[in-house]
């Protein structure tokens, strides 16, 4: 292993730690309230999302979905503002007005974590667009889950992409469940790849629990679309292990032993392993496992310090100017 | 009699109508699982092909049901959120809506869309829509927002006995309301027949939904200070019941609306123009509205509540009409 | 040739001949004013319709497209509500309220002509559930164009169809374009039925101005459908002769030579040169034909004979009960 | 200034815009092919990149405009006619109006959505819409209704160079209407602002879209009689120039509304309630409405046309206002 493969793989089990531990935080402190809403956990599918945005360049695009956590802190976003987004604080990332379902950092090149199933399709084939109108080489990269590709709006946006020859890259992150309902129920293709026959679409296949595997699918995708070969499909095969959101007062689906079986393949624990493998030190990599939970706590640390919005915020970013505040508001 | 819940009183009539009647039939997204609770013992009662799990594809499942009740059946699409109503316009307005008219009659279509409001609780601009407004500006569509216990299970057979498209606006405010809802199986609410929820005689508030408690903490609040509300809950959007509200207003001479809509072209502004087409010469002051303010809902609780209808605005709004005394104009 | 199929094989040349004459018959009057609004005619896709619809039964259902005068007449409509329609009668199938994009007579199983493109899908899925919860064997077939498989209505009508495993046909009229764009701009697939696979549903491709062929390819569809096989999608490869719709002013697409390439196997002539082999006489042939111009004369005195609508029925039908009248219209 | 047609500074205002700031490309279905004349010469100023025909994908084309707009893009998508926003609002509700506020502001969405009001020329229901009404219930889009070839161009112009999601809205009744046009690249109508089209003293007509040239008409019809009509077009529906249309009400003391939209929820019901709420000391009698009727746009010329606002019932409404029960016979 050089150095360099060296730097990108501890990136990778890095920015993997960095998920978990910001939703093992997050899910402890929404049990308590402190983060009012729902919470989709990404636990489980982090091999999916880092895996994909590290085959990115920096200035590449990124949109995704409800389950919005992941996504942003593969892509390389900063912690603190996520924080603070759940937690409805000024400083996050979303100045508190987006909250769990929206962590988009668009410093990142992330474009959006949109939590209307199937909405980000179009929006990500719209980035593919621009990139090839401006010439600029970059790709624009959509995750969304099984369940969506029941939408229209998946259709229309893969189509586009298809018929332009668009530099996308559609993610299709199968973890087996539409809230409750099994891929089975709701998808008549034998495996999700499938659907990218509809638009004469290349599609992989991919063990979304390792990291290295969905990197070099995506890798291989985004070679094709940078180069003008177009749009890729692409399914990770992965899972999540919490239910659909987190304390919802009842379990939505009860999946028994599936859970467990999944869990003997968590993505970080095969990727420690690997590492170690390959030579990596013990110490190194608890080292990372540290700084990822320091993070964490520091970014805790920041949400919980910063001030809440102000009433008069609610009415900017409607436009690019802020709309009227009615008068029983203009001093609230 | 039995007291129960707003979401007890839909399953409730759900049931009751499925037991029926075979034609009629629910699905949806996770409806076996049943999230808010609206299906529970369906699936044993009615077994999976009539409690129907979809995939997420809501402008399918609408349009399917319009399919399906055109050849006979009497479908129930439950599109969970409102929000989610949109991805579903293209069959709503263009099959839904239209299918009927366009064909001259040959099309019938008992078909109940329901839908629940789901704001104020901090999930955020994409998740908290209530949107009966934009479809109260589509004719062939009855809109129904019932704000009780009672009046879901009345409505909610009502609809689901219907002929015509029927959407069904559940208010998750109102989620845990409990009323005494009887248990006549043949209990029913004809659609379009307004309620007065509170008779007063100073200023006629009409409320919207979980606009409805809303103004009813308010009046009880004003009683205190000697004003005293009439509470009117048109509880059906489209047909509306012009004639209950006009009658309280003549009566009252002051009118409100309160909407948990946002304002612009929202019920309360239809219901506010209504008033000053048709009641005016017994106005003593303008028509005032309580609706959501225009601008999105943001996630953080801080600055979401106040942005709809408060017990305070009302109370202010009436506080205001019943000052501003002066003859009744023109 | 036995008298049976001779019977069958008439119908077909009969129902090809009434959709052909009733055209000429509107195009020639809406150009004369006679008929308003946008006329877009089927003629050289005759035998995609009927080849279809004679492949259904009687109490089979039928959801069709904004160019609508074909499939009800080749499933088996009466002329003289149709043309009333088209002259905006009260006597008109839809009693003048839906006009030439609408041409849906319920009487026939024609369950919608609907001129917002993709919206019939869902609408011909349903049905099919119908008759899946009914369990009345009836099966549903729906046509749409090559240009409307882009849309999301589209995509989620198949889907739910393949999910459930419904007794439904879809037929795709692929005539090669959506208005001035041709197919290759707007699919992105090779051929039209690659389509299903997204959906892994069966799919047939079939000469669409070969009305045999058609009806044998369906039936196959319809069987599968009938007996609990699902879905099957069937594109019919034709082509339109006029414009998108006619007398508009100006052409919006000169196709050249190809019209007259597609003239040389117009599915009427084709079929008419096939049951003359066939050992059916001229003078039959002739006879049928002059039947259906004599109709299509018919349905159009009926039609101008026929009185307009009064306007207080421009409120009914809204709903079963008719909606108010506004007082400025309450005599008018 | 030359005279040219509402169509033809539809045209003038994208191709200018267009030639200045390379940024802005259009796409749509059969935009090559040009169906109505609002792109005659782009494909050979700008090529097939920047004028794009696109499959039939209404919801498709505007994420993807909101995608490309989100990374420096400045589209123009054009949905043809205003009946296939439908199919398209998921994308408008969810993405368009809302990602710019659930994002804090990150995202900006420099986007025109096109679409014309292609009513009164017997395509019926399914193509006759006049929806503009309903998106004004949804906050975070611009929505610009104008009725003459000057506004046209300006607003448009406007709208291109506008940072915001705008919604055009092109009145078909208005298409063949001829206008002194400015030749100036830089002339700007900014929006949010309404114009008095015709000054008056009895009698205030705000007038949406094709409303305008009727409202006019009823105007000049009514002048002869003695009753003077001041016509206001807001032009922009969202942001709504309140403030003209109130001062122009507390002068003449009487309001009428004029709106092609279906009555219920209107643009016309909003602006009426408006007045009823902000001016309603100076109001001398009820804000009367003239929309169009709440029923479906049928196909036949014979009933269709009666549906929709007239000078006759614009009149009839303005002289019950002024107090005149039947024209001075002439
Ligand atoms: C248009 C729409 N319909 C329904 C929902 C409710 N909903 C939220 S997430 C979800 C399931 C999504 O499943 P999938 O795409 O597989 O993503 P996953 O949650 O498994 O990551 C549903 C139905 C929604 N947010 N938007
Ligand atoms: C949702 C929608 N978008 C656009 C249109 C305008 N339009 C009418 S027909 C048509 C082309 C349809 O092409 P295709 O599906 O191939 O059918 P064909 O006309 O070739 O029979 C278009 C774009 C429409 N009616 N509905
Ligand atoms: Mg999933
Ligand atoms: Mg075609």
């Amino acid at each position: 292993m050089t150095d360099q493969t060296n730097d990108r793989s501890l990136e990778k089990y890095r920015r993997m730690l960095r998920i978990r531990h910001f939703e093992d935080k997050a899910e402890a402190i929404h049990a308590q309230g402190e983060i009012p809403g729902a919470l989709h956990t990404y636990a489980g599918q982090e091999a999916s999302g880092v895996g994909a945005c590290m085959a990115l360049g920096e200035s590449d695009y990124m949109v995704g979905t409800h389950r919005s956590h992941g996504h942003p802190i593969a892509k390389g976003a900063k912690l603190r503002p996520l924080m603070a987004e759940l937690l409805g604080k000024a400083t996050g990332i979303c100045k508190g007005k987006g909250g769990s379902m929206h962590l988009s950092d668009f410093s990142v090149g992330s474009l959006g974590e949109t939590s209307i199933v199937g909405s980000g399709v179009p929006v990500a084939t719209g980035a593919a667009l621009g990139s090839k109108l401006k010439g600029d080489g970059r790709v624009a990269l959509c995750f969304f889950g099984d369940g969506a590709t029941g939408e229209g709006a998946f259709h229309e946006g893969l189509n586009l992409a298809a018929v332009w020859k668009l530099p996308a890259v559609f993610v299709c992150e199968n973890n087996g469940y539409a809230v409750s309902t099994p891929a089975r129920t709701h998808v008549p293709v034998k495996t999700l790849a499938d659907r990218a026959k509809g638009y004469d679409m290349p599609a992989i296949i991919v063990d979304g629990q390792d990291v290295d595997a969905v990197e070099a699918a995506i890798a291989q995708a985004v070679e094709r679309a940078r180069t003008g070969g177009g749009p890729t499909f692409v399914e990770t095969k992965t899972y999540r292990y919490a239910d659909h959101a987190v304390n919802m007062g009842r379990i939505l689906l009860d999946r028994g032993e599936e859970v467990g079986e999944w869990r003997k393949r968590d993505p970080i624990t095969l990727y420690r392993a690997r590492l170690l493998e390959q030579g990596v030190s013990a110490e190194t990599l608890d080292a990372i496992e540290r700084e990822a939970a320091d993070e964490v706590e520091d970014a805790l640390r920041f949400a919980r310090e910063s001030p809440l919005p102000e009433q008069a915020e609610a009415f900017d970013d409607v436009f690019t100017a802020a709309v009227p505040i009615p008068d029983y508001l203009a001093d609230a | 009699m039995a007291k129960v819940t707003y979401l007890e009183a839909i399953r409730q009539a759900q049931m009751e109508e499925m037991q029926r009647d075979d034609r009629v039939f629910i699905m949806g997204e996770d409806i076996v699982c049943n999230v808010f609770g609206t299906t529970t013992g369906f699936v044993e009662a009615f077994g999976l092909e009539r409690v129907r799990d979809t995939p997420i594809s809501e402008n399918g499942i609408v349009g399917a049901g319009a399919g399906a009740a055109m050849v006979g059946m009497r479908p129930i699409v439950d599109v969970t959120l409102s929000s989610f109503l949109y991805p579903a316009m293209d069959q709503i307005v263009s099959i839904v809506a239209k299918s009927r008219y366009i064909y001259g009659g040959q099309a019938k279509l008992p078909l109940v869309i329901r839908s629940c409001l789901f704001y104020g609780n901090a999930n955020a601009a994409q998740h908290s829509d209530r949107p009966y407004s934009m479809f109260m500006n589509m004719p062939g569509l009855k809109i129904v927002a019932p704000a009780t216990a009672y009046d879901m299970k009345g409505l909610m057979k009502a609809a689901i006995r219907d002929d015509n498209p029927v959407m069904m606006f559940e208010d998750g405010t109102c989620w845990s309301s409990k009323d005494e809802v009887p248990d006549d199986p043949d209990f029913i609410i004809p659609l379009g027949r307004g309620d007065i929820k509170r008779e007063g005689t100073d200023v006629t508030v009409v409320a919207v939904a979980g606009g409805v408690p809303v103004a009813l903490k308010a009046a009880k609040q004003l009683a205190k200070e000697g004003i005293s509300l009439e509470v009117i809950d048109p509880r059906c959007l489209m047909p509306l019941d012009r004639e209950l509200i006009l009658r309280s207003v003549r009566k009252t001479g002051r009118a409100i609306t309160v909407d948990p809509a946002h304002q612009t072209c929202s019920a309360g502004s239809e219901i506010a123009a209504t008033i000053a087409e048709h009641a005016f010469d017994a106005l003593r002051g303008p028509v005032l509205r309580v609706c959501t303010a225009d601008t999105h809902i943001p996630f953080s609780p801080t600055i979401e509540k106040a942005l709809f209808p408060t017990v305070d605005r009302i109370a202010a709004a009436a506080r205001r009409l019943v000052g501003i005394e002066q003859p009744a104009a023109a």
